[in-house]
Parts: structure tokens; C-alpha cells; sequence
């Protein structure tokens, strides 16, 4: 299934790119998605302990799992205000 | 609990805002909170932020916070404004509003969506020192 | 820290007192209050409150609160508006704002000043009914 | 000497007047002023413990000493807001 992965703030520029997809098996959780873009994208490995991730608009931890035609965000800490 | 959000470029039109307020006869305090662009971000100087949103979480997230607010049956009425875009030192890019019956009541709450907007809410800063 | 006071008998404008705000480019964070007549006294509705004040000493009251805000070193500036005489439900009878550099100091200043002169500043009210 | 005394919000009905003024000895106290008060006005009296005193616009205690001319006021807890 895919997957695709949007990249708030800076991480848009540590990943080096704002948006992207990612082939996985069905099924896969959100930490299976991780594994995945740490790999190709390993800058935004060192910042995975701040890393906030949502599916859609909601929040989701490592054990969510995922469905065709998911959207993924990662981003880091919020600084509304 | 009525609620009004509005996540804009433009703005925030203050006076206006509290113009437009409404109150029923029980309501007897409404706390308001501007935050403006501070003209040092750590110890630089700066000349405006640049806010970014993930615009559809952002709305939800928020409305989760007002779900969370009118359980409590103390709040009559929140609004909020948050700026997006670039924010000039001294512009304000966010405002918000409580209305409840009592003054405690809505210093607490108007606090505490502050806060939680702060962890919860997709929207991001860059200073700008152009 | 600027400061300023008003014992008026005059509504309050609050949009335009919103308008009348300067910030200089430290200034993170404005909290303001209005506090509203509500329609009920206890458990009788009532129609308006009428205000009455020791006028010199209530000034004099106020300024000493002022002094011990200015005291923090955190308040750049105060702005309190009592309304007397007869304020009807749904008016407001008293508006503060406190500017401070970050929003914790201002909400703080501004709740404490509002228990601080519910406590010393010689204001009494009646309930109307008529 | 003499002291010039106001009562205001509910004290004044209590009081049956808005001012007055008493004649007590030099260097009087702001208790005695009260006892010649709560002798001449006894309803004052049983709100005593609730009465605030300012002489001016100052807040005093009963071990205040007063002065010729003096401004006396008295009256119930504040109510601003």
C-alpha cells in the first residue's frame, strides 16, 4: 500500500523535500513508516524523541496501523501563539 | 458554548472583535489575550515571525480543545484568532476571548487553551530579520 | 510601568480603549477583563448595579496596587476603568489590561490586581430592580 | 478636637446619616473614636467586626492615634467589580 508523508516546518528542510510517499506492506503500523523514512531520510532520525506524528488530523503513536491512501505528517514540536 | 475560530492571514482586527462580543444576562466576565511578536526571539533581534499551519489539524485540534472546554458547562463562549503568514514585531498573532459567569472561571480557561494550543496545535514560527 | 485610571460614571469603550493600546517591541502579551453586570443578584434577577465610591481614597488605593505591579519589574504598563453610578445588566462595570513581556506575568498581574481591589479599593454596589 | 466622620454604602442607613462629627480628647485613638460611635449609632456596632476604618484615604487600626481635623471614614467590606 502507500503511503504518503508530508513534512511540516523544518523538517520539510531536513528531509529536503515537504512532501513524499512510501510503498509498505498492509497493515503496517506507524513505526514500520518511521523505520522507513529514517532510512531515507536519516537527518530526521536525531530528532525522532521531539518528532510529533499524526495520520489525517489526529495524533498516532508508533503501534497505529495503517491504511491504503493514508496521509502521514511528521513535524516537530508546535509553536502556536 | 458557542465558539468561533478563524485561522487567517489577515490581521487581527482587536477593536472590532470586542465589538462584536455577546453576552447573556448570567455571564458576568470575559478575559482576552493578545499575543503580540516580540521584537527579540532569545536574544536576536528580529523584525517579524513567519508562522506556517497545517491548516485541516489545525481546525481540528482546536475544536478538540473547545470540545474539552464547553464539558466543563462553565464556559458560555470562546473565540480565537490565530495569525498565519508573516506577523510584524508589535502585530498580534493570536487573540483570544473567554465569556463565563464568573471571573476565575475564565482566567482558568483562557490560560489553559493557551496552553494547550502550545502542544497540541500544528502551527510553527521562523524568525525573519529582514 | 505606565499606568492609567479611570473612576468614570461614563460606559466603558472598550473597542476603543483596545484601540488606544501601545506596545513597545518587548511587549509579548496583553490580558484584559471586562467584568459585566450579570442579571442576577444570588438568585433574584435584577435590572442594574449602582456603584458608589470613596472617590479620593479609591484613587489612592488604586495607585498603591500600581506600585507594588510596578515593584515586579515585569508590568510595562497597567490600565484599569471602574464605571460608578448605575450600570445596567450586561454593561460593564470594570475593564483592566496588563502588558507584560510573556503571557504567565500578565494573566498573574492581572488577576491579582482584580482579588487585590475587591479586597482594599472602596467601591460598594446595590442591586436595581426597577 | 474635633473628628469628622463619613459612612458609606449600607453604613450610612445604618447610621441614619451620611457624616458627623465627635469631640474627643487630644491625641484620641481611633478606638475611642468608635466606642463614642457605636454608643451614638449602635447598629455600627454589631457589624464591628466587619467595619474597615481609613483615616483620609489610608487604612487604620483602632491603635491609630488621630489628630485635630482629621477624616474619618467607615464602612463595609468593598465591593468593587
Amino acid at each position: 500500500m502507500t503511503i504518503r508523508v508530508t513534512f511540516w516546518s523544518y523538517f520539510a528542510d531536513l528531509a529536503g523535500c515537504a512532501e513524499t510517499s512510501v510503498t509498505l506492506p498492509e497493515r503496517a503500523t506507524v513505526g514500520l513508516l518511521l523505520e522507513s523514512l529514517y532510512r531515507s531520510h536519516p537527518a530526521l532520525a536525531d530528532l525522532r524523541r521531539s518528532t510529533l506524528i499524526a495520520v489525517g488530523v489526529e495524533y498516532q503513536d508508533a503501534d497505529h496501523v495503517l491504511a491504503d491512501g493514508d496521509s502521514v505528517s511528521l513535524f516537530p514540536p508546535v509553536q502556536g501563539g | 458554548m458557542t465558539r468561533s475560530l478563524s485561522i487567517t492571514v489577515d490581521p487581527i482586527a482587536e477593536p472590532a472583535l470586542v465589538s462584536g462580543r455577546t453576552l447573556s444576562p448570567g455571564m458576568g466576565a470575559a478575559v482576552s489575550f493578545a499575543g503580540v511578536v516580540r521584537g527579540l526571539e532569545g536574544s536576536d533581534p528580529i523584525t517579524a515571525l513567519e508562522y506556517s499551519c497545517f491548516v485541516p489539524m489545525a481546525e481540528h485540534q482546536f475544536h478538540l480543545l473547545f470540545d474539552r472546554l464547553a464539558e466543563r458547562g462553565t464556559v458560555e463562549s470562546v473565540r480565537l484568532v490565530h495569525r498565519i503568514g508573516r506577523v510584524a514585531v508589535g502585530e498580534a498573532s493570536l487573540w483570544v476571548e473567554v465569556v463565563s459567569p464568573h471571573r476565575a472561571e475564565a482566567f482558568q480557561a483562557c490560560q489553559w487553551l493557551i496552553d494547550e494550543m502550545k502542544r497540541v496545535v500544528p502551527i510553527w514560527k521562523k524568525p525573519l530579520r529582514d
